[in-house]
């Protein structure tokens, strides 16, 4: 597994090279409120986009990203309870992204250091999709990710 | 032959008490409801079969009022004049989802769908279907194609208590739920070879 | 997320994370889940139990109680003081007691009737805007009924259910009930009992309580009302009689008729000896 | 809102249930006319006046949100502050003690 992730991370190195370029003219400058709202990183619509609106570059995968708590079917889309737990020292944040939504950002927790680096909320899902966790451990960004199925529950009226 | 139906009929007669607690049933009933958007009172009239079903309390009926019913139930079937029952499968397979249809909150102009998944598993590719009704998953494969299954396959549909009285599956050609073609793109969601219930 | 660390640290930091390219991670993420995948319904019972820790009923029940000791109507009076079977005032235990026959009426009644009852003799509200609005629908259209019901079946839990059937009013409420409970009609020829008379039928995903035996009513009597996530709302019993039928293309079911306090009879009184525990959380 | 705060150890639980609508923007009413997007933006939790978690969320988070989290120390009686604005500027804050 880790040989071979190496070994495909390597063929890659040059195109991060580039996408680092690209995200270092997007750090945005600390917003001057208390209560700040990235609204390029809602707004996105694929999670390319939502990793740029988050600064988070490219993150890398990690397993030390847990989903605890979240089924692998939901009875429901319209609640889906999604936990998400970081072992990752020095755990700053912690996102919920949705592959297949409209808009691909659910949410982002700010980690105070004290404050375990496990969250759980739940998300609407508009249908059956990859949901990432993206965590901002000690300055660098780690992802995980999980399909979740949506069903159809009911009698379908 | 009547006797033995009069007799029949006198091993499962109601005490008078039950009578009564039927009739006040009855009353309760048509104070209990309004009209509301397409459903009106006149869906509390109950037919013959209604009636009797709705008596046996969810055991069986007697083979005699069974066969009654489904002799009844029969006569109501109208197969298409042009002689072609199976339709096309992918319309079928829509209207086996939809579960939309005749509540007071639908859209009288539609759309109304046969909603088989609630209550039938058909294919491999959903998940979400329900057991009241067997599994069809591989109906037409099991079954072949022979005109005598086709005019089974679309009778039944079309009118379910005429193969099963006080089934639980809804009457859909004879009460008007669906449209001629709509159950013939249901037969064809069970009989086409193409068909994902046969795969 | 949103507040960077410093540019030239961060940049460092991608810098060692140069390996870990987004392509690679998510070709790994996207690899199918192999082993592990539990059978549906064993997943499906994670979900339902991923959702008990946290039950946005308690919104309601929160609200329900406020409701109860606030001063309104035309008479500004409280709900204080209103009799739910057990003497004026006792909410403690009530639910698993209706419905029940009141003598001041003559007649059984079910909780919600008898709170529409409670509103028009001691706030003074007149039947009609008392049931107003029985059912909730968003922010602009919460339902006041909904909310007291939250509260007081709340009240509840952990209480056993006892229905009496001791008045013959109360026997021949149950009586109809069981009458209703079998009645096919509409345009799909539909009872209560075509999707609630045997064991283990499914519609869809969703288990269907076999409500002719014992263990089926008290399973699903104890857990209503409910909040139904797949609506954001609380769910009265009164609510779940009126949208089955709605399902079963039968007319609208009037909010406090006899035929709906005659199925609550019916379905109350066969959970008899189950614990109720509710208000529950449902798909 | 109705807050839960209770001691687990060395650690303060914290569970939350808010009453919002979290209209996503994306759903039309019974005339066609789009439900316009109504939803909590951000939401802090503070214990004795210090900030132990902040958050963000768009439309996606289901109606009437819960969340909860844990963290290191709280004791009896300590005051836990909850407060969200949402995309309308509407605020809301809520208090608990730890149980």
């Amino acid at each position: 597994m880790d040989g071979g992730r190496r070994a495909i991370l390597r063929s890659a190195g040059q195109a991060t090279l580039v996408a680092l370029a690209a995200a270092a003219g997007l750090i945005k400058p600390e917003d001057a409120r208390a209560e700040g709202w990235n609204k390029s990183a809602f707004d996105a619509r694929s999670l390319g986009e939502a990793l740029k609106g988050l600064a988070a570059g490219e993150p890398a995968q990690s397993k030390d990203i847990a989903f605890v708590q979240t089924p692998e079917i939901a009875e429901n889309g319209a609640v889906v309870p999604i936990g998400v737990a970081s072992a990752l020292a020095k755990t700053e944040a912690i996102a919920i992204l949705i592959e297949k939504n409209p808009n691909t950002l659910a949410a982002v927790f700010d980690i105070a250091p004290g404050t375990e680096a496990a969250v759980f909320t739940r998300v609407k899902m508009a249908q059956t999709s990859n949901v990432y966790a993206l965590v901002k451990a000690d300055g660098r960004y780690y992802i995980a990710s999980k399909e979740i199925k949506v069903t159809l529950g009911g009698c379908g009226g | 032959m009547l006797t033995i139906a009069a007799i029949a009929l006198a091993g499962c007669a109601t005490t008078a008490s039950d009578q009564e607690i039927a009739s006040k049933a009855t009353a309760i009933l048509k104070q209990s409801f309004k009209p509301a958007g397409q459903a009106g009172l006149d869906r509390l009239e109950q037919d013959d079969a209604q009636r009797i079903c709705s008596a046996a309390a969810g055991k069986p009926v007697s083979r005699e009022a069974a066969a009654e019913i489904e002799k009844a139930n029969l006569a109501t079937i109208r197969y298409p004049a042009d002689g072609k029952l199976v339709g096309d499968w992918r319309n079928g397979e829509k209207l086996a989802q939809e579960g939309r249809g005749k509540q007071f909150s639908d859209d009288p102009r539609g759309p109304v769908g046969g909603n088989c998944y609630a209550c039938h598993e058909l294919t491999k590719s959903e998940l979400a279907f329900g057991t009241i009704g067997p599994s069809l998953y591989q109906y037409g494969k099991a079954r072949g194609q022979s005109a005598d299954v086709q005019r089974y396959t679309f009778g039944k549909i079309y009118n379910s208590e005429a193969f099963a009285a006080c089934s639980n599956m809804p009457r859909f050609g004879y009460k008007g739920i669906l449209s001629e073609q709509q159950i013939k793109d249901l037969t064809a969601l069970l009989l086409d070879p193409a068909s994902p219930v046969n795969q | 997320m949103r507040r960077s660390s410093p540019e030239g640290r961060r940049l460092a930091a991608r810098a060692r994370a140069g390996l870990r390219a987004l392509f690679a991670a998510l070709a790994v993420a996207a690899a199918p889940l192999a082993a592990a995948q539990g059978s549906v319904s064993e997943e499906i019972a994670k979900y339902r139990a991923a959702l008990q820790d946290g039950n946005p009923a308690e919104l309601w029940e929160a609200r329900g109680e406020g409701l109860w000791r606030e001063r309104r109507g035309p008479k500004q009076a409280t709900l204080e003081r209103c009799d739910l079977g057990k003497g004026p005032g006792v909410v403690k235990g009530v639910y698993a007691e209706l419905p029940r026959y009141f003598a001041d009426t003559d007649r059984v009644m079910d909780l919600e009737t008898r709170l529409v009852w409670c509103m028009v003799q001691l706030q003074g509200y007149s039947e009609a805007d008392a049931k107003r609005n029985p059912f909730g629908s968003g922010n602009d259209k919460k339902s006041d009924i909904e909310a007291l019901v939250a509260y007081i079946t709340s009240e509840s839990r952990g209480v056993k259910m006892n229905v009496p059937l001791t008045h013959p009013k109360e026997a021949e409420a149950y009586g109809v009930g069981e009458k209703l409970f079998f009645f096919r009609g509409g345009t799909h020829d539909f009872a209560c009992a075509t999707c609630h008379g045997e064991d283990g039928k499914r519609i869809r995903l969703q288990e269907l309580p076999n409500l002719v035996t014992k263990e089926g009513a008290q399973r699903a009597y104890t857990t209503w009302p409910a909040y139904r996530v797949s609506q954001g709302e609380l769910r009265s019993f009164e609510w779940r009689l009126y949208d089955c039928f709605r399902q079963q293309r039968f007319p609208e079911l009037v909010f406090g008729s006899d035929a709906a306090i005659a199925l609550t009879m019916f379905l109350a009184r066969n959970s008899n000896g189950a614990v109720f525990d509710a208000p529950a959380i449902k798909r | 809102m109705k807050i839960r705060a209770s001691l687990a150890g060395d650690s303060t639980e914290v569970k939350v249930l808010m009453s919002h609508e979290m209209e996503t923007g994306q759903r039309k009413d019974a005339n066609g006319q789009t439900i316009p997007a109504w939803f909590i933006q951000n939401v802090s939790v503070t214990w004795n006046g210090k900030t132990v978690l902040s958050a963000q969320w768009g439309p996606a988070v289901s109606k009437n949100p819960f969340l909860s989290f844990k963290f290191k120390g709280g004791t009896k009686g300590d005051k836990i502050v909850i407060h969200w604005v949402d995309n309308r500027g509407d605020r809301r804050t809520d208090e608990a003690i730890i149980a």
